[in-house]
């Protein structure tokens, strides 16, 4: 059986590159955490991957394969009906990723209606999210959404069309220490649920490592180590890993 | 309460154009030969020009012809801007280029026989066309700021078609300038189709427009003589403040 | 930005820059030397001048040079000075130019400073006080100077003697005020103002880093638009009040199909409008 | 502030004026200064007011006074002229003139290479004059053949310096002191003139605004208005009455014409229409000319009799009278050429809906009511004139090189009474010959007549067979209209009470023909 996700992918910007080769797979199912500091190309790498790194002024040469189909070569056209279908993305921030200007069921609508016919009902995917499906709600324009409903309805634009492998990139960073949680929880619900793939990236380890089955550690445009997140916390191997690890809060006991 | 009474006025001047046949006492180009620069009031509503036509009639036939092709022709630009915008070289060199020779190089085109109204319809049509640099140059930088957001790039993640995204997503931040500029270009060519005229491109005779009855404004003593040649002033004013309303 | 990115992108600049300028005096020749009347001259009419002196006229006034050719000696001819003679007024163009420059320059930079100060202004006043009153009095003033022609502007300032750059700036403001509120409005709104004023900045702090800050690459873009509009509302107000500058050079040029002169021009106006543009684009 | 040093800097000067300085309005930079390749009106007046010539032609007494020259004798074979120069004459700069100058003159006005406008007037089909220098102040100048009123052309003649600038020295009265491009030109007296005008100096305000000029003239700024429309002519009447002066006819005449030359764009039937004398007699009987000068003239011009303006007293053929309106009769005699009117359009014999475009130039608001009048007029008889307006260069390109049009309204401008002037207009082969220019043969029996008349014009030494011939080409234009003539604008003027010594006429110079008499109180 093919890998829900398999890359090796450099990334640059003009001439300086910021992803070395960096290679990754994930199986149908998995969850992956990469987690690295600010600035190591985290997010590049989840542009990369959805291949829309040329509208942020970058380049990316490598391969690209969900469930064994290369993405690499293809057209826009036919990249398109990739995004959103086969790879769903959960963006950083809802502040930014939502057009304030436009209704929730407008942004669900043409979220719907860009991989599949008919109109949607989105009753059940709203409360899989936990967020509520009523008039009222679907009425708001984003830019009156709180931040924790914003980004909940952006997971939920991520997981519309059952995708096979959803890209979450830093989808927590934005959020209350208990948000926090549900959310995370919310993901891991959904992995068991749908059995999506994902591949969460972060700079904040301890939180993603609760649900990852395996965690890759980036520095540098490098992953340095990759291991169950056991390993990565008990017996770290890479001078970058342990210091990442030491940095982390402990619990007072 | 003041947009309603906006529209009213809007809809009342449309409707004077649309039956401008039943509200003008007169033919636009019928001259009252024994009465040239009649003064207002009397059988004729606002007096009459040089030639005895009846202002009152040539004014409500000047609306019927600018209320409509002014408006159309600014759509058109608004809408060439929005598409053409990204070009942004492109843009400034056409908004550099002397465009009066187009239009000199247009009219040589035409042949003479062409009746008043096409030659009109056809000068609006180029203003249209020739016109889109200026609202694109504005729309360039937002357009700009705008591939800069997360939500557009959230968007294509998502899978949505480009068309789509411009149509769901982009326009809605552009449309407040758009129609700021919409705004500004209804007036602009109005009186453009004025000077328009001075290359053989304007209304004709004796078919009257909003711009050439505002070129008599440039003779101070004919206005003094006269007052009401300021009535297609008010009337362009008060249509533009309405417009301004209705879609602010 | 590192600064070495900053020299390739102003390099790249430049190079667009100086390949629009002469695209914009190619398409101006161009447009001269294909309209019709280029080749005649108002002697054609004159019945006292003889068939060989008319023929000796047109070969002076013509250049049978094909296009490309024209314009390429044209421009060498640029590069050595001068920007060749004028056939229509029979002086030098870099004379003519450098003779009625200062006074159209100073028109245009007034008016435009002006138009767009008063736009702001009642942008502002529309969008800032969110008072009703004030924003009637801005919709209303906007609508007025909207609709009358400059022309006519420009006569009742002359018969006044009130300085013709307020009405360069009354034909500009009405067309830039839409697009002002329209941008101070989105910026009333923004999460970061919000943000600002929350951390209690002052309203200066707040107008010339928020407001100008995130608004400069429009607000340069308008105000490369309106120095256009200003140049084109100073056409006629030149011609009418007299004033010998550019403008007024430019319609006599374009009647006299003054292809040396109307070149220049074009060359002049695209290289501004093209030099706003890309400083525009750099300071982003 | 540094906003008021805008205000129009036309207004700068005004202040400053010297006691006998006469001050009037340009409405253009004078294209040269040069007075042998003067074309255009400005550049004109710069040349008449500086212009040092042999003889002068009285404008009112048509008698030909000396200037320069003290003396001329013609021979009695009418092919030369001697004249005899003032001695101790100088140019402006003072460097001595004498007869050699006088032959360089002419010899620079008809060298080809030199395309003067000048020289033209000096050629003829026999050949070009030749300059003798018999002495430092005396210079005979000889045709091939007589040349029919040889004095008079040197009337236009501006002797010229031996070096060549770009504003020269000048032998005349005045001289070009101080030019302003585009602001004003100041003119001052010519100390070494051999007469001392009352005028101390001119300045010329370049002011392309008319309506800016009427107002500075009604302040006082200016001395006078050489030619003002109809309705700024009934403000001065009424506001300065005094200084409103109606000049009577101008030489101008207003006209139009059908294109008769083969077109592209001319159908077949039309053509047919604009050749026949019959159609365009019609069309000029239902032109209503009254009207024309009524409301578009404000009553100051009259219905044209004919190809000459009746203010030409002279060479005007006194026997022709207006056309008078009359519809019915061109309906009449339209019917009886198979012409049909039928719900309210007039067919011709082949159905063909009888309707012409009618070019003429944009931006002459007069010009432009007069085709609305026309327009109207010909409606009444079911014919259909679609009015384009055009800017200058097209109009020009049109009618003088492609023949692209049908029918156009325009008017010829007379500089001189002498009619030979328009020969070029009547020849078949000018090059200005309206409806067809350049015909290779006149098409037609008259048209072969008009040419006749028009060469022997040009040579018939006696002044009464002259006479005789030119009123016969008039009858025969007012006949066949190839041109239809509409109406002689009045020459409208505004004059200062302030400036005394005017005897304005209405050919042109028209108030500055004697310059030299004018003074300032």
């Amino acid at each position: 059986m093919n890998n829900a996700l398999e890359f090796r992918i450099s990334a640059s910007y003009g001439k300086t590159e910021v992803l070395h080769s960096v290679a990754g797979t994930i199986a149908p199912g998995e969850i992956v955490a990469l987690a690295g500091l600010s600035g190591s190309g985290k997010s590049t790498l989840a542009l990369a991957l959805l291949r829309l790194l040329h509208y942020r002024g970058g380049s990316v040469t490598g391969s690209i394969t969900v469930e064994g189909r290369e993405l690499t070569g293809l057209s826009e056209s036919a990249m398109r009906s990739v995004r959103g279908k086969l790879i769903g993305y959960v963006p950083q921030s809802p502040g930014t990723a939502l057009n304030e200007r436009l209704k929730v069921r407008t942004l669900l609508e043409e979220t719907w209606s860009a991989h599949a016919e008919g109109a949607g009902s989105f009753g059940a995917l709203l409360e899989s999210v936990q967020l509520p499906g009523d008039q009222v709600f679907l009425n708001k324009r984003a830019g009156e959404l709180s931040t924790g409903q914003g980004q909940r309805l952006l997971i939920a634009f991520g997981i519309m069309h059952k995708p096979a492998v959803l890209l979450a990139d830093e989808p927590t960073s934005a959020l209350d220490v208990i948000t926090q949680a549900a959310v995370l929880k919310l993901f891991a619900e959904l992995n068991q649920k749908n059995g999506t793939a994902m591949l969460f990236i972060s700079h904040d380890l301890l939180s993603v490592a609760s649900i990852s089955h395996r965690v890759d550690i980036l520095h540098e445009g490098k992953i340095v180590e990759s291991g169950p997140p056991g390993k990565i916390f008990s017996a770290p191997e890479h001078p970058f890993t342990r210091s990442l690890v030491d940095a982390m809060p402990r619990r007072m006991d | 309460m003041r947009r309603k009474l906006a529209s009213a006025i809007l809809i009342l001047v449309a409707l004077c154009a649309l039956f401008a046949p039943a509200i003008a006492p007169f033919d636009y180009d019928r001259q009252f030969r024994e009465s040239p620069h009649a003064a207002a009031g009397g059988q004729f509503l606002m007096g009459t020009d040089n030639l005895g036509r009846d202002r009152f009639s040539r004014l409500v036939y000047a609306t019927r012809i600018s209320i409509v092709l002014a408006p159309a022709a600014a759509a058109v630009s608004v809408l060439l801007a929005l598409m053409l915008s990204r070009f942004s070289s492109l843009t400034t060199l056409c908004l550099s280029l002397p465009w009066i020779f187009l239009f000199i190089i247009m009219r040589a085109l035409l042949p003479l026989d062409t009746g008043p109204f096409a030659s009109i319809l056809l000068t609006f049509a180029l203003m249209g066309v020739a016109g889109w640099a200026w609202p694109a140059r504005i729309f360039n930088a937002s357009i700009r700021q705008i591939r800069q957001s997360g939500w557009l790039l959230q968007a294509r993640a998502s899978g949505m078609p480009s068309r789509r995204i411009a149509l769901i997503h982009v326009w809605p931040h552009l449309r407040a300038i758009a129609v700021a500029q919409f705004r500004v270009l209804v007036p602009a060519y109005i009186l453009s189709e004025a000077s328009l005229g001075l290359i053989g491109l304007g209304v004709a005779e004796p078919l009257p427009s909003w711009g050439n009855l505002l070129a008599e404004l440039q003779r101070p003593q004919a206005v003094s003589a006269n007052p009401w040649i300021l009535a297609p002033l008010g009337l362009l004013m008060l249509v533009m403040i309405c417009l301004e309303e209705v879609s602010a | 930005m590192t600064p070495r990115g900053f020299a390739r992108r102003l390099a790249s600049r430049l190079v667009s820059l100086v390949v629009i300028v002469l695209l914009g005096g190619f398409a101006a020749a161009a447009l001269v030397r294909y309209s019709p009347g280029f080749a005649s001259l108002p002697e054609d009419l004159d019945p006292s001048i003889s068939p060989e002196t008319l023929r000796a006229l047109h070969a002076q006034n013509e250049d049978s040079n094909p296009l490309p050719v024209f314009y390429a000696r044209y421009l060498a001819g640029t590069f050595h000075g001068g920007f060749g003679v004028s056939t229509s007024l029979n002086q030098p163009v870099a004379e003519l130019l450098r003779r009625r420059a200062p006074v159209t320059v100073r028109l245009v930079a007034e008016g435009t400073a002006g138009g767009l100060l008063l736009g702001s202004l009642l942008a502002w006043a529309a969008v800032w006080t969110r008072c009703a009153y004030l924003q009637t009095v801005a919709v209303s003033l906007t609508g007025l100077f909207l609709v009358v022609p400059p022309a006519v502007l420009a006569l009742v300032f002359f018969f006044n003697e009130a300085p013709l750059a307020i009405a360069v700036a009354l034909a500009v403001f009405p067309r830039l005020f839409g697009t002002l509120r329209a941008l101070l409005g989105d910026l009333y709104q923004s999460p970061a103002l919000l943000a600002a004023r929350a951390r209690g900045l002052s309203s200066a702090t707040i107008a010339t880093r928020y407001v100008l800050g995130a608004a400069s690459g429009q607000l340069i873009a308008i105000t490369g638009v309106a120095l256009v509009l200003a140049f084109g509302s100073a056409i006629p107000i030149e011609v009418i009040c007299g004033i010998p500058g550019i403008g007024a050079l430019a319609l006599q040029a374009a009647i006299g199909r003054d292809m040396p002169l109307l070149c220049a021009l074009a060359l002049i106006i695209t290289f501004f409008v093209t030099a706003i543009h890309t400083f525009g684009d750099l300071i982003e | 502030m540094r906003f008021f040093a805008l205000i129009c800097p036309c207004l700068w000067f005004c202040s400053v004026a010297s006691a006998a300085e006469l001050r009037f309005g340009l409405s253009g930079d004078p294209k040269t200064f040069d007075p042998l390749h003067v074309l255009d009106d400005n550049s004109e007046v710069v040349r008449y007011l500086t212009a040092g010539v042999l003889v002068r032609v009285n404008r009112v007494t048509d008698k030909v006074e000396p200037e320069l020259a003290e003396s001329y004798k013609l021979s009695p074979d009418g092919r030369a002229i001697t004249f005899k120069l003032r001695p101790n004459l100088k140019f402006s700069d003072g460097t001595p003139l004498n007869a050699s100058d006088v032959a360089r003159t002419l010899n620079t006005a008809l060298d080809p290479k030199q395309a003067s406008p000048k020289g033209d007037t000096f050629r003829t089909d026999q050949g070009v004059p030749v300059a003798k220098v018999n002495s430092p102040l005396e210079i005979t100048i000889r045709y091939p053949a007589p040349k029919p009123d040889l004095e008079r052309l040197f009337d236009a003649l501006s002797i010229i310096p031996v070096k060549a600038e770009k504003i020269p020295s000048s032998a005349g009265p005045f001289f070009v002191s101080e030019y302003r491009p585009g602001e004003s030109i100041r003119l001052t007296r010519n100390p070494y003139y051999f007469q001392k005008p009352a005028l101390d100096s001119i300045r010329l305000d370049i002011q392309p605004n008319k309506d800016i000029e009427l107002t500075r003239f009604l302040r006082g700024e200016l001395h006078f208005i050489n030619k003002l429309d109809p309705e700024s002519f009934d403000r001065v009447a009424k506001e300065k009455p005094a200084a409103a002066r109606n000049l009577g006819a101008s030489l101008d005449s207003d006209l139009l014409w059908f294109n008769q030359a083969p077109s592209s764009s001319v159908p077949e039937w039309k053509h047919k229409w604009f050749t026949s004398t019959a159609f365009r007699h019609a069309i000029s009987e239902s032109i209503h000319r009254d009207d024309i000068a009524r409301l578009v003239f404000r009553g100051h011009a009259h219905p044209a009799a004919g190809p000459v303006s009746p203010a030409n007293k002279f060479w005007f053929n006194a026997q022709l009278k207006p056309l008078p309106y009359d519809a019915a009769a061109a309906s009449k005699a339209l019917a009886s050429e198979g012409f049909k009117l039928t719900g309210g359009v007039l067919k011709d014999r082949d159905g063909h809906p009888v309707e012409f475009s009618l070019i003429t130039n944009a931006g002459n608001r007069p010009r432009e009511a007069m085709a609305a009048v026309i327009q109207d007029d010909l409606k009444k008889i079911g014919i259909r004139v679609n009015i384009v307006t055009l800017e200058m260069g097209s109009l020009i390109e049109r009618i003088a090189r492609t023949a692209q049009y049908e029918a156009c309204l325009l008017s010829f401008t007379s500089v001189e009474i002498n009619p030979t002037e328009q020969m070029n207009v009547w020849l078949s082969s000018g090059a200005q010959h309206a409806w067809w220019p350049l015909q290779k043969t006149p098409g037609t029996q008259w048209e072969a007549r008009i040419d006749k008349l028009q060469m022997s014009m040009a040579s018939e030494p006696s002044q009464a067979l002259r006479k005789k011939a030119f009123d016969e080409f008039q009858q025969l234009v007012v006949e066949q209209e190839p041109i239809i003539y509409l109406v002689n604008q009045d020459h409208l003027s505004a004059i200062s009470p302030a400036l005394k010594g005017t005897q304005p006429v209405a050919a042109p110079p028209q108030i500055l023909w004697n310059v030299g008499q004018l003074r300032l109180e």
